[in-house]
């Protein structure tokens, strides 16, 4: 299956990339998503610990199950406001 | 429409908020604006502006469910909360909460509430732009 | 001049009391707006505006003192405060505070303590002006 | 000696006045100026424990002893913001 993800601020500039597709096997879990791409991106494990992840505008955990088409965020710490 | 919830790119009409909030129901109005404050880095090179990047379809939603949130607690009559993107220049607002209720006490709870929260969960980045034009993305937690 | 005190007859000028406190020093303003809130009597009859009055001479000396004990107490950049005197219509802002200070916490914090402080000394007196053109001064404390 | 009294909101619709010159005996305290004030305005007397004073421009007590051409200003219990 191909989701889409999303990186924002710090991290889209460290992978030098906004928005990539990503080729996973069927149910796989937001955390194999993210180490699938931080395999293919080093620049952000430095990020790796404080990341969170939003699917379809959901927060979610590591341990959830994506779906062909699912565009998963990668989110570095707020600092808005 | 009794709230306004926005993540817009131009400058934040602060008036046009107040006016919004504005109602013959409401004793108080608390309005919070946040300011790009004067800042240098370890260069000692002047700070020259703000960039804020969101994640604007998870911040609008985001915004909702804060101002849902804020209306199971307080007696809100109206309520604007909007989050400015792009470049901010020194001393201008980059946030505004405007919220209007019938006492006093319950506006700047609801108006503190409103900012404390946004500024632990809203998707939006600021990215410190300094006099020779490098920036820096602000980190919240600690330095990397 | 870093505070604007004022007791004043014309409308309150909210977005020049806003602009007058923003500062490059500003991480946060905190701004309340006390409004008329509509009511009845024990008639039944609508409130239709309220009439401010103030001993003008003193109550400048008290917003002077007010000023002068926030600043004691909070890192205050810049602040106004502004009382309006004379007919003053439903939903319209009778008082403003606004305070900027490096930190938000602060400006809700010094906005909150003038807002109450002022209420409880400042030397001015309303009247409810209802429907049918009767007045009743407001006594904060009981009923004589 | 005579000093001018100036009575707000309530208690100047009650009075009728607005400002009113009082003669009073030398070294009168301001207890001894509202008792004069409120004999000759008993309309005034069922706020007479809850009027607070100030001689120009301080507020003060009903012990403190006025002087010639004090302003002596009679204040109802205050309702702004």
């Amino acid at each position: 299956m191909t989701i889409t993800v999303k990186l924002f601020a710090i991290l889209r500039d460290k992978a030098g990339v906004a928005e990539l597709p990503l080729e996973l096997p069927e149910r796989a879990t937001v955390a194999t998503a993210v180490e699938t791409l931080l395999a293919r991106h080093p620049s952000l494990r430095p990020f790796a610990n404080r990341i969170a992840c939003a699917v379809n505008l959901s927060r979610v955990t590591g341990e959830a199950e994506l779906k062909d088409q699912d565009e998963l965020a990668l989110l570095p710490p707020v600092s808005g406001g | 429409m009794t709230d306004w919830l926005e993540i817009l790119a131009t400058p934040l009409p602060v008036a046009r908020a107040i006016e919004f909030v504005s109602a013959t129901t409401a004793g108080g109005i608390a309005i919070f604006l946040g300011t790009t404050r004067d800042d240098a880095n370890e260069k000692g090179q002047p700070l020259a502006a703000l960039d804020y990047e969101a994640y604007a379809d998870l911040a609008s939603r985001q915004l909702t469910e804060l101002a849902h949130d804020a209306r199971q607690r307080w007696p809100i009559l109206k309520l604007a909360v909007l989050h400015r993107t792009g470049r901010v220049a020194l001393g201008e607002p980059s946030v505004l909460i405007a919220v209007s209720t019938p006492h006093r006490a319950e506006a700047f709870e609801a108006c503190r509430w409103l900012i404390d929260t946004l500024k632990a969960d809203l998707a939006v980045w600021k990215k410190e732009i300094w006099s020779d034009g490098t920036g820096t993305w602000v980190d919240p937690h600690a330095h990397i």
